[in-house]
């Protein structure tokens, strides 16, 4: 499998691959959260880990994200780097308080003499049949927060390279994972035949060392006449919304939405003259309205149609109605149609 | 590779087995521990001790009653929990079968910890609002809560009483004094306080219980629970559920130190006890003990239910990757259906020929509901439900900008 | 004082009157937080509803934020209507899980079986020195809560108005009051002598019931070349630096972020086709974005300019440099100078 | 008007006294009372039992000391501790005058608490981190932090360590292994053990103490700081500094029905003392004992400290309000330097006149220290903060975005 030091990955191996890693590097590096440690995470992520790196490393927890992240507070302001994992972000409130008071304003109360270099790795997102506490998408919550990051990768390659950058970051990440695109890219149409990374070039992965810079937008696809700003699981409906539509759309995927690639965002926007926005969260107060003030801001005389949105309702995910919840294929394309019409 | 043993410092607790080792229980020989007495309900708090950190038993593994705890149950009241029980667990192993299938997204069986369901919920008056996990199905199984009705929420199906909002298993059922399930953990212990606040303050004569897994207690709602029910002295049971298993993770990792989940009540002045959780009969007089205590203005109890989680944790799940194999056969608390069914039949009010007769009929009465709910549709026919549905009850009324959205929707 | 069954009240005594006119109508109504029983709370909203109301209808709890939305989740599945406080919105955080997960979703998910019709007060904003844990804006992470509503209210008449409707909601309502309000109108320079409420019109309050609708936004002052949208502490700045400027702008006094009235906003903006957003809270995802997204979505081809945000900056409340932290008068003054701009 | 008392079943507890009230302790006999041994630094944690609920004291309210907790201190050792809770009182005293007069914008102070600052401070070692409340100032005095620092810090003046950042109150000392506190209550308890463990995963022999009001103890984060710590037998001491009140709040709301709060430990298996707070010698000895336990191996230990707290909650706050106004006076506890002062007079190492002399020099460089911070600007005074340092230090380097706001401020 290995060629050049890569090896075929799916997004799980990849994160696995990233905390093994780093584990190997720094012995300051230390990964728990719950059922992360024999077991290895309910997504398999740490599978082998603690066998690897032994129980000290790679331990379980109790069921309590404050006390999760609380902890790896202290011990990132000690001097340990702490990657923990959250086993769903629709869990994560719990946690809200120390991520949001304490490890995103650590730094600044104190002036610089504690900090809180942690890593907080969470799966996101629907598509999965996982309802209304195993689908959220709570970004917009996070890049809020003053001295926070957020990332969230799209594929294998992505995922290593910004979970090594994260975990050797000086200031709180939060790494967001999309579940959907785990195993495979995914069209946004659940009636399509599921893919796999094992053939796709982004699920090719050095084997060792290498980071990927935040505030780095990706640009998926190059395209004229339209910009699609997107993340996550919503890269792969937007391909394949543009694959549907014939659009000569540039995709940037975000990758870093805080701190954002504005430059990258502006460029395209100010070339293309029309911008659509595809997240899967909760539309009010989503982080398309940011992207969407952003971009008004410095495209406003380049626009020639008004930035649209397609996102989750703002409604909490339901069950049943996943797929018509979900910005899937048909919604992405039919956006796509109507924006390009003059 | 390094051996999976600390090398620092830092400790971190383990399971005596894991899979590959033999587990050995043969330490414990429960029909030879002394066991708490049974004290009068209004009794302080702190004279609980003994009964929070020992085991409230009423039978011996054979049926055999002994103790104080025994409820003194009419047969026919014992054949109606066997019932139940026997119910709850043969709708579980329909509904993972059918899950199996494809049928269904997602479910969690309840084997091996039905007595605490249904017992609590025959000890409790059906006013008493219970705010459960999803382990707690034998509730709705004791109470009348239609077998159909908790069959197509699985399914997802047009009948479903909530339009498919909900994952299978996250009952709601107001009318049946079950609080809507909440995917997420803890939460509702502290809301079942607050039920109970208000059962005081209006001075009725109702309470509320509520349901909490061992390894939810570390959640801070657990704290906030105990706390806010001791401040207020609200009349309400705060039952853990101690099934030794946390998914993957063993019960330890929540318990710590302490000597067990129900002495965390101590701390907070509530009357606490550890219960038998595969014992019908203590976990009856217990409920019983607490609501009365609870009813009387003795404020609240913490129950820990200790027990086995007999299977995987869900269907998404296999415990043979953390947890020796045949753990579950040699747990030596026995099988609470087994139990009750050797105590009734030891008072000679039951036989085992009727209790394959009841098995059967309960088997047929599953499989025709399960039918029924079929034919409704389920999550792998396309779905009934009408997409606007979706918009509804995200608020009372349906506001401005979700009517916008559903309009986007085109509907 | 008493004119017409009018007082002159300020935004504390308004907000009280609120709470006692309900206690007395209806008995499912119950005040509690930290402080808030025999001392009547540390702003003093709350002063004398025990003694008036009883014990057990006001009262302290304990320093638990989770547990008093908790217990008031449970009450209000009841049928109970708790109208509780949070002591600092800063303080909230805690209790993130029980608002966003709860009592945000449980009439969703029970599909209406059990609902949460509960009040949460909290004093918001800066100002007063308080600093990053006193001073804090966090409206735009509840914004996006499929849910809840979202008010906040700029004076004594609209804080009683709204705060009774609040209370007779079936749904939660999370009600934020702008602390540097309390006392009087504030024109976002410290340096100008302080007013108060004593002869406000606004501040002439009804004594008994009323209410003020949701999804209505107040226009604070009719104008004709620019659109100002704020709420809160924003809308006495803006009014300062419309004076300041001399520029016939329009100033919407939101009052209700979720459900927005986006009517009033769409016809003032396409009127005026100018538009100045303002707000004390931190920039990126702030509540700003998610209006610019609406505003340009709605009134693109109006738009002369683009929509521009005056905002706290992206960082912790720095105590020492408030007022280069707050977006006072000089800033928005500024703002709209720039913004008249051809 | 309905007088205040329960009308319903809602039982909402009170403080025995309010304003109005003559308070009586004549009930509570401290000379009369026997209380707990010291048993060994490992002793099995549920053996603190007693310790937990009843009170740990080495000396009498009038310095005699007694009983087996004496820690056998040197004079010049007693008399350094003495000199640190004097300094933090007359600190404390100087910087709320200041506030009265507008020089910064908020102070809090520690008066009849500084037993437990200070002896704390004294029994570790330096290099413990310690992760306090905002009134634990007397550990910055004890580690010698200089008083100027903490001055300019509150004055938020050009010298101002933390360019002007948090609120006065608020320090970071890092090199005095002084945690940043946060405005936000109870979140450093678990912070605390976070960094135990660390200290343990680095198998250095450091050890954390943290510190939380009894009324803050109510928040998850304390729930999550005794289960981590029991779980991960974490080398920390958790301190639960219960001065009777948080802001106009009794301490039995956050207790309810408890019998104190260092009892709350031993629901989690560890081990937990209740020392009084205004013996210097008791606390000192608890801390050390609780060092010794956790240095070696022995995990965590819960010591609640019993206290008063004299004054307002704050600059912002009259506590006549709420309770009577005698009640700071005849509590019976003694005030925690009198009553050191008295046990070195008694051992002969001491007078009122080297008191005297001690308070006159202490204060004389207070108000030199003040005076020399007052020139270097207060809040009162234009700030001379670089406005270009707000948005600094929010991250490591400062980012596109941040640095265009910069911009739009025009600096
Ligand atoms: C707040 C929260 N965190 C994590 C989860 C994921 N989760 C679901 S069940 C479970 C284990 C619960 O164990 P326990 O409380 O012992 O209950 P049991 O499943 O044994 O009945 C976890 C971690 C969740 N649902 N909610
Ligand atoms: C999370 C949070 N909630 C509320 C507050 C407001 N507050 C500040 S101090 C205080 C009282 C704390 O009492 P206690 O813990 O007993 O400490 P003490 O002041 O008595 O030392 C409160 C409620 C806060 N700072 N943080
Ligand atoms: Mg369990
Ligand atoms: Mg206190």
């Amino acid at each position: 499998m290995t060629k050049d030091g890569k090896k075929q990955m799916n997004m799980i191996e990849a994160i696995r691959s990233a905390m093994d890693v780093k584990m190997s590097q720094d012995p300051d590096v230390l990964v728990f959260g719950e059922d992360v440690g024999y077991f290895g995470g309910v997504f398999r992520c740490t599978a082998g880990l603690q066998e690897k790196h032994g129980l000290h490393r790679c331990f379980d927890t109790p069921i309590a994200e404050g006390g999760i992240i609380g902890a790896a507070v202290g011990m990132g302001a000690y001097g340990l780097r702490p990657v923990v994992e959250i086993q769903f972000a629709d869990y994560i409130y719990p946690a809200y308080d120390q991520i949001c008071s304490e490890a995103a304003r650590l730094r600044y109360r104190s002036n610089g003499e504690f900090t809180a270099p942690l890593t907080i790795r969470t799966p996101v997102g629907g598509g999965i049949h996982g309802g209304q506490t195993h689908s959220q998408s709570p970004e917009a919550l996070f890049t809020h927060i003053a001295g926070l990051k957020t990332i969230i990768p799209s594929n294998p390659y992505d995922a290593k390279g910004l979970l090594i950058k994260a975990i050797e970051d000086n200031d709180p990440v939060l790494f967001l994972e999309p579940k959907r695109l785990y195993n495979g890219p995914f069209s946004g149409d659940p009636h399509m035949p599921a893919r796999n990374w094992s053939k796709h070039e982004l699920g090719l992965v050095p084997e060792g060392h290498y980071t990927i810079d935040f505030e780095k937008a990706r640009t998926h696809r190059a395209g004229t006449d339209l910009t699609i700003l997107c993340y996550g699981t919503m890269v792969w409906v937007a391909e394949a919304a543009v694959e549907a539509t014939g659009v000569n759309a540039e995709i940037l995927d975000l990758r870093s939405l805080m701190p954002l690639d504005l430059e990258a965002i502006v460029q395209s926007v100010n070339k293309t003259g029309r911008c659509l926005i595809l997240h899967e969260a909760t539309r009010t107060s989503g982080f398309g309205a940011e992207l969407i003030a952003e971009v008004q801001q410095h495209c406003f005389y380049a626009l020639e149609k008004p930035i649209v949105r397609v996102t989750g309702w703002d409604t909490p995910y339901p069950h049943a109605l996943e797929w018509e919840y979900f910005p899937g294929l048909e919604r992405c394309s039919d956006a796509i149609v109507r924006i390009m019409e003059d | 590779m390094t051996s999976r043993k600390n090398i620092s410092n830092l400790f971190v607790p383990e399971p005596e087995f894991r899979p590959g080792d033999l587990p050995d229980y043969s330490s414990i020989n429960l029909d030879k521990e002394q066991w708490p007495g049974k004290p009068d309900p209004l009794v302080d708090a702190f004279e609980t001790e003994a009964h929070a950190t020992g085991l409230v038993r009423a039978m011996k593994l054979n049926g055999e009653v002994y103790g104080e705890w025994n409820p003194e149950l009419e047969p026919d009241v014992l054949i109606m929990g066997l019932r139940n029980m026997l119910l709850t667990r043969i709708v579980d192993k329909r509904m993972f079968a059918m899950q199996r299938q494809g049928k269904l997204s997602f479910y969690m069986k309840s084997i091996g910890e039905e007595a605490i369901s249904v017992a609590t919920a025959m000890a409790l008056r059906d006013s008493d609002m219970v705010f459960p996990t999803y382990r707690q199905q034998g509730i709705l199984m004791t109470r009348g809560w239609p077998v159909l009705d908790l069959m197509n929420q699985c399914l997802s199906n047009k009948a479903d009483r909530l339009d498919g909002k909900a994952i299978p298993i996250c009952y709601s059922v107001r009318d049946k004094g079950f609080y809507s399930i909440s995917g997420n953990l803890g939460t509702q212990t502290i809301q079942a306080v607050g039920w109970a606040m208000a059962c005081a303050y209006k001075g009725t004569n109702d309470i509320a219980a509520t349901f909490t897994g061992e390894g939810a207690t570390a959640e801070g709602d657990f704290h906030y629970a105990l706390n806010f029910a001791s401040t207020y002295r609200a009349p309400v049971i705060i039952n853990v559920v101690n099934n030794q298993w946390a998914i993957s993770t063993f019960q330890g990792m929540a318990a710590g130190q302490s000597r067990s989940f129900a002495s965390r009540g101590l701390g907070f002045g509530l009357a606490s006890l550890r219960v038998d959780g595969n014992d019908f009969l203590a976990v009856y007089a217990a409920v019983q003990w607490a609501a009365q205590r609870a009813r009387n203005g003795g404020g609240a109890t913490v129950i820990e239910h200790f027990t086995y989680r007999k299977e995987g944790h869900s269907t998404s799940d296999d415990p043979s990757a953390y947890r020796p194999k045949g753990e579950a056969k040699i747990w030596p608390f026995g099988d609470p259906i087994d139990r009750l069914k050797e105590h009734l039949i030891k008072l000679g009010k039951w036989s085992q020929e009727q209790q394959d007769a009841l098995i059967d009929e309960l088997k047929a009465h599953v499989l025709e509901t399960y039918k029924k709910a079929e034919s409704l549709g389920t999550l792998a026919t396309p779905t009934d439900i009408n997409p606007a549905t979706m918009f509804e009850q995200v608020f009372e009324d349906v506001p401005t900008h979700l009517r916008r959205q559903r309009q986007e929707l085109g509907i």
